[in-house]
C-alpha cells in the first residue's frame, strides 16, 4: 500500500471511531432513537476488509453497520442524517442506524434480523455469476450469527452453486451476552468452513494490514474459485447496544483488549515502520473531527420526513 | 379460445416470461431434473438450462433469501416453495426481507421477487401439508398476494407478478390444477388488485378465490336451478384488496356469503364481511354469512378432512341462510 | 393489594412456578447471565441456576424446536423469544409442531409449552423489529395465544399457561412493562379463553387488548370528562376466542369500537366484527369502526412511527364517529 | 448376537420389506391415500439401529417411518389400520403414513416436515439430561435433510449443552429426485459433524450387521460423551413416493444397488457363516406374511374415527 492509501485509512478508522462517540452522545441526548450498536474496538476489521475490494464488489453486513458504511465510501452526513431519522439519511429515515446503505457504493446494508443477510449475499453472488460479472459479494457477519439456521443453508448453498462470496466472521468474542463457546460448538468459528469443505483461514481482526492482506489474497481465490470464510478475531470495545448491564464479562477482559486498539497498533505501525509523524496523523484526526462536526451540523438541521409520505416506499407500483 | 388446465396455464406463463426477460428464472426444489413436483416446470430443464432453471437443496430459508438477494441485485427470481406450508420455513424472508426491504431503505432497490407457492387441502397429506395459510402472508403490507381460480387468471396474474416489481407470494391451489378454462393466445396481463365478477346474479354475492371460486361457482349453478340466482365474486388478489366489485355487487343483493378454504377464524372471510359493513352498512338485510375451514388441523383420515373443509353443500346452505 | 409492574407481574409468575415445579424450565437467549433483555428474569440465573435457566444459541428454529421435544418428553418448558418478530425464524415449530403434534398422533402426548414472545411498535425499532402479529399466530387451531394488558391479568394467565397441558404463545408488549397496577399477593390464576369487562360504560363497547388496552382505557377516562361513558372488555386471549362479554356489551351499548396495535388488513378487529354482526345484527346502531396499525411497515423516523400506530385520539375520534 | 436374535432381525427386515410391498398395493387400490414412501432397500438401516438401543433410549425418524416403526416393536396391525385412516391406527388414523408413532416403545414419529424432528430430538435429549436418565435419543433423518437450518441449529445445541444424541443420516443419495452433490456441499455427509467438532463415521448401511456393530459402538459413546453423528450408506429401490416420475436416476443405477439387498445380505451371511438353512428361514418369511395378511385384514375390517370426533385431539383442555 502506498502512504496516500495509508493516510486514507487512518483517516477512516479514526472517521469510524468519532462517529461512534458522536452517536453514543447523540443518544443520551436523544437525539438518536431504537436500537445503536457501536463499532468501537472492531474498525481494523471493517476498514481492512473494504479496502481491499474493488469498486464492484457488493458489501453487506449486519446492525453493526456504521463502520463498514464508512469504509465503502459514505459521506458521514447522510450517515448521521439517517441515525437522526432524518429525510436526508441515506435511508430517508425509514431505516436508521441499523439500515445503513447506498447502493451507488455498492453497500446493501446493514440487516436487523441476525444472519438473515447471509441468504440475500448468496442471492446477490448468484446475479453477479448468472450476469458472468466478476464482482465477489463480501458478506461480514457476528461470531452469534454462525448458530443459526441461515449460516447453514446460505454457505452450503455458495459451495453447491460456487457462487463469488467471501463470508466475513467478525469475531468479537461475544453475541450480546453469550461468549462464543457458551452458543458455539466450536470456538474457532473458521472450523465451521471445514464442514462445508470450503477453503477458510483466521486472521487477527485488531491489525488493518493483517486484515487488508488477508481479504486481497482471499477475494483472488473467491473470484476464480468460489466461496471462501475469513474469521477475524476482534473484540468490542462498548456494550452490545446503549443500555447493555455488561454483567456477562469482566472489566479486565475489556481493558486487556483495549491494549489491542486497532487504530493505536496501525498508528505505532505508521510511525515506527513508515516513517509517518505524529503531527501528520494529528492533521488526519482534526479532519475526521471536523468531519463529524459538519455531519451532526447536516443532520441536525434536515428536515424529518414529510407526514404526507408515510405511505411512500411501501410498494413501487 | 383454447382450453387449458390450470397447470398448462401457469407453465405457459412462465415460459413465455423466461422467453421474454432474460433475467427471469425459476428456483427451488425440484423444478430442475424433476420437473416441478406438481409437472409445472416440465420440460423447463432441458429448454433453458441449469442456470435458469435451478434446483435448491432443501432450504426453504435461503431459497426465498436468495431470490430476494437477486431480486436486490436487478435479476426477477421466481421461487418456488414445493408447498406453502413450507413457507412457514422462510417467514422471515418473505414477511421481513421480501416486503420491508424496499421501505427500510428508503426505495434504494426494488424486490421484483415471485414466490409461487401451492396450498389447499382434501389430498389426505396430514395437518402440516394441507394448510391454506394465505391470510397469514395477506396481513404483511409490502407484498402484494395473489390467488386466482382459474386458468385465465391464473396465466394473466402471474405474468404481472413477474413484471411488477414489487414482491408477489402467488399462491395456487393443488387440486384445481386439472380445471380446465379457456386461455386467450396473446400475450395478456391481468391486472393485480381487481378483483372480478366471474358469474353475475341478483339475489345475494358470494365473495371467494381460489379453489373456494370453484365450489362457489358449483353452489350457484345448483342454486340457479332452484330458482336463486346468485353472483360470485373473485377476489383474485387477497392484497391489495380491491372491494368495489364486491360493495356493488352487496349494494343490489343486500346478502353476502364468504367462501374460503382456510380456517375461519382470523381468516379472509372476517376481513371481507367487516368491510362490507363499513362500507354498505345500511344495505345488509342479513348477517353476512362465512363459510370456511372448520378449526381443527386436517386429518389424515379422508372422513374427517372432508368433514373440516368447505364443501358445495356449505355454500349452499349458507346462501339459503342468508336470503 | 400490592402494586407492582407488568415486569415485576410477570418475573413473579416465572419464579413462583419454577418453585413450584421442577419440571418448569426457561431457554432462550439472554435469559440467563444477562437477565433477560427485558430484564423479566433477572437474577433467576443465579437461583435457579444453569440448569433451568438455559441461555441458547441464537438459533430460533431450535429454541421453539427443543422446546417441544422437552415438552413431548414431559417437561413443561418456557421458550422465550427475543422479540416476536423473530417468531418468524421458528414458525414453522410454533405452527406445524406446537399447535400440531397432538392431534397429528391421536393425542398420544402432550405439548405443555410456553412461548414467550415480546412485541409491539413505538419504540423506534424499525420495520423488522416493531411488529406486532398477533393475529397471525391466533389464525392457527392447536395454539392457545394469550395476551394481557395489565400486571394481574399477566401474572394470573402465565401461571395458567404454563400449567395447562396446551400449547400456549403468551404476547408480552414491550411498552407495557413499566405499567403498573394491583397483584394479589396469594397463588391465583386467570383463566385462558376468558374475555374481562376492565371499565363499565353504557354508551360504547371498546374491545381490546394488551397494550391498547391501556390505550383504551385512557380513551375512556377522556371520554367520560365529555359525558361519553365507555364500556372496555379486554379480549385477553385470542383464542380461543370468548365473545361472550364483547357480545352482552354490544347489546347494550349498540356501537363498538375494536383497537388493536397490529395491522388493521386481516387483523384482530375484522373477526371481533365479523362475529359481533354475527351473534347480534340487529342490535348494531351504526357500523363497528376498527382502530389499527396503518397498513405501512413502521418507519425509524419517530413522526411517521407515530402517525402509523393508534394513538389515544385515535380511539376517541372513533368513538365519536360510532355514537 | 445369538442365533434367536439374528433370527428376529431376519423376521423383521423380512415384515417391513412385505409391509411395504402391501402398502405399495393398497396404495394403487385406493386404500391408502396421501403420501406413501417406502422403505425398501434401507431395511438395514432402521433394523440395525434400532435392534442396538435399549428400550428406554428414544427413537425418531422423518416420514420414511414404517421399517422404523416396525423395528420398535409396532404391531403390523396398528400400523396398517394408520395407513388406512382407521380409528385403530396408531395415531387414531389422524395422521397416516407420515405419523406412525408409539411412546410406549419409546418410538416418537413418523414427521413430514424435513428436518423439523431434529430440533424435537435435541430436546426430547435435553429432557432425559435434565431428569438425569441415562436414555439417548437416536434420531434418523435423510441426506437431503442435512442441508437445512434446522439440521445446523439442532447439532450444535447438542453439542452446546453435551445432549445425548445419535444422530443418523441415512444417506439414500437422494433427496427427491436430488442427487447429494447437487444439493450438499459435501457428499460424504458426516464431514458436516467436522464443522462441529463432533466425532462420526460412516457405515454400510445395506449391511444390518456392520449397521448395527456402528450403533452399539456409538450408543456407548454418547452414553457417556455427548453427541455422535453416524451416516449410514444406502439406497431406497422404489421411488421417493408413490407416482415419482424417476427421471432423475438410470436404471442401471438402481439394478446395481439392488444386488447388494440388504435381506439378500442379510441371508447370505445367515447362512454361510452362521450355519442357518433356507428352510428355517423360509419359515421366517412364511410367518410375515402371514402377519401382514392378518395386519390387512385388520386395518380392513377396523372404523373410520366417528365423525363426531372431528374437534378431538385439537387441545387437551
Ligand atoms: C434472528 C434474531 N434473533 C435475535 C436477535 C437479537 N439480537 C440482535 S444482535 C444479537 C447478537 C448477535 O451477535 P453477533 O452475531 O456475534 O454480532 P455482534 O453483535 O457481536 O456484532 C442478537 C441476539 C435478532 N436481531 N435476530
Ligand atoms: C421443509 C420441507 N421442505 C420440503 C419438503 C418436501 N420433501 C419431502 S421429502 C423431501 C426429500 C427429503 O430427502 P431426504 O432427506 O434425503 O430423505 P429421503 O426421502 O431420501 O428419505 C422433500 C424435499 C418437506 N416435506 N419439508
Ligand atoms: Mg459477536
Ligand atoms: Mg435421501
Amino acid at each position: 500500500m502506498d502512504k496516500k492509501n495509508l493516510f486514507d485509512l487512518y483517516y477512516e478508522m479514526v472517521l469510524v471511531r468519532r462517529l461512534e462517540e458522536a452517536s453514543a452522545r447523540l443518544y443520551q441526548q436523544g437525539k438518536i432513537g431504537g436500537f445503536l450498536h457501536l463499532y468501537i474496538g472492531q474498525e481494523a476489521v471493517g476498514s481492512g476488509i473494504v479496502a481491499a475490494r474493488k469498486p464492484h464488489d457488493r458489501v453487506i453486513t449486519a446492525y453493526r453497520d456504521h463502520g463498514v458504511a464508512i469504509s465503502c465510501g459514505m459521506d458521514p452526513k447522510v450517515i448521521m442524517a439517517e441515525l437522526l431519522g432524518k429525510e436526508t439519511g441515506c435511508s430517508k429515515g425509514r431505516g436508521g442506524s441499523m439500515h445503513l446503505a447506498d447502493v451507488e457504493l455498492n453497500f446493501w446494508g446493514g440487516h436487523a434480523i441476525v444472519g438473515a443477510h447471509l441468504p440475500l449475499a448468496s442471492g446477490m453472488a448468484m446475479a453477479d455469476k448468472y450476469r458472468n460479472a466478476d464482482a465477489v459479494t463480501i458478506c461480514m457477519f457476528g461470531d452469534g450469527a454462525t448458530n443459526i439456521g441461515y449460516f447453514h443453508e446460505a454457505l452450503n448453498l455458495s459451495m453447491v452453486w460456487e457462487l463469488p462470496v467471501l463470508w466475513v466472521c467478525e469475531n468479537n468474542q461475544y453475541g450480546m451476552g453469550t461468549a462464543v463457546d457458551r452458543a458455539s460448538a466450536v470456538s474457532e468459528i473458521r472450523q465451521k468452513a471445514e464442514g462445508f469443505g470450503m477453503p477458510n483461514s483466521r486472521v487477527d481482526g485488531m491489525d488493518i494490514i493483517q486484515v487488508y492482506e488477508a481479504t486481497k489474497a482471499a477475494l483472488e481465490k473467491v473470484r476464480t474459485g468460489g466461496p471462501y470464510f475469513l474469521e477475524a478475531v476482534t473484540y468490542r470495545f462498548r456494550g452490545h447496544s446503549m443500555g447493555d448491564p455488561e454483567r456477562y464479562r469482566e472489566s479486565e477482559e475489556i481493558e486487556k483488549w483495549q491494549k489491542d486498539d486497532p487504530i493505536g497498533i496501525f498508528r505505532q505501525r505508521l510511525i515506527e515502520s513508515e516513517g509517518i509523524s505524529t503531527d501528520e496523523l494529528d492533521v488526519q484526526e482534526g479532519k475526521a473531527e471536523a468531519a463529524i462536526e459538519e455531519a451532526i451540523q447536516f443532520a441536525d438541521s434536515s428536515p424529518d420526513p414529510d407526514p404526507a409520505t408515510l405511505y411512500d416506499y411501501v410498494y413501487v407500483e | 379460445m383454447p382450453v387449458m388446465t390450470m397447470r398448462e396455464a401457469i407453465s405457459q406463463a412462465l415460459w413465455e416470461e423466461m422467453e421474454r426477460d432474460p433475467n427471469v428464472f425459476i428456483m427451488g426444489e425440484e423444478v430442475g431434473v424433476w420437473g416441478g413436483t406438481y409437472a409445472v416446470t416440465k420440460g423447463f430443464y432441458d429448454h433453458f438450462g441449469p442456470e435458469r432453471v435451478r434446483d435448491t437443496p432443501i432450504s426453504e430459508g435461503v431459497i426465498v433469501g436468495a431470490a430476494n438477494g437477486a431480486a436486490m441485485a436487478g435479476l426477477r427470481p421466481v421461487a418456488e416453495l414445493m408447498t406453502i406450508n413450507f413457507a412457514f420455513l422462510a417467514m422471515d424472508q418473505i414477511v421481513n426481507h421480501s416486503a420491508k426491504l424496499h421501505f427500510m431503505f428508503g426505495g434504494q432497490f426494488n424486490l421484483p421477487i415471485v414466490i409461487r407457492a401451492v396450498g389447499g387441502g382434501g389430498r389426505q397429506l396430514g395437518a402440516t401439508h394441507s394448510q391454506t395459510p394465505d391470510v397469514v402472508f395477506a396481513h404483511f403490507p409490502g407484498l402484494k398476494v395473489v390467488a386466482p381460480g382459474t386458468p385465465h387468471d391464473a396465466k394473466g396474474l402471474l405474468k404481472a407478478a413477474i413484471r411488477t416489481d414489487d414482491p408477489v407470494m402467488f399462491i395456487e391451489n393443488a387440486t384445481l390444477y386439472q380445471t380446465r378454462g379457456e386461455v386467450p393466445e396473446d400475450d395478456y396481463i391481468e391486472p393485480i388488485g381487481v378483483s372480478k365478477i366471474q358469474r353475475s346474479g341478483e339475489d345475494v354475492t358470494i365473495v371467494s378465490y381460489s379453489k373456494m371460486l370453484q365450489t362457489s361457482l358449483q353452489a350457484a349453478d345448483l342454486l340457479s336451478k332452484e330458482g336463486i340466482d346468485a353472483e360470485v365474486v373473485d377476489l383474485r388478489t387477497l392484497r391489495p384488496l380491491d372491494m368495489d366489485p364486491i360493495v356493488q355487487s352487496f349494494k343490489r343483493t343486500n346478502r353476502a356469503v364468504i367462501v374460503e378454504e382456510g380456517w375461519g377464524t382470523y381468516g379472509i372471510g372476517a376481513e371481507i364481511a367487516a368491510r362490507l359493513y363499513e362500507q354498505a352498512f345500511d344495505y345488509a338485510d342479513a348477517p353476512i354469512v362465512r363459510v370456511a375451514q372448520k378449526d381443527v388441523p386436517l386429518a389424515y383420515n379422508e372422513t374427517l378432512e372432508k368433514l373440516a373443509l368447505p364443501q358445495v353443500n356449505d355454500v349452499i346452505r349458507s346462501v339459503k341462510e342468508v336470503l
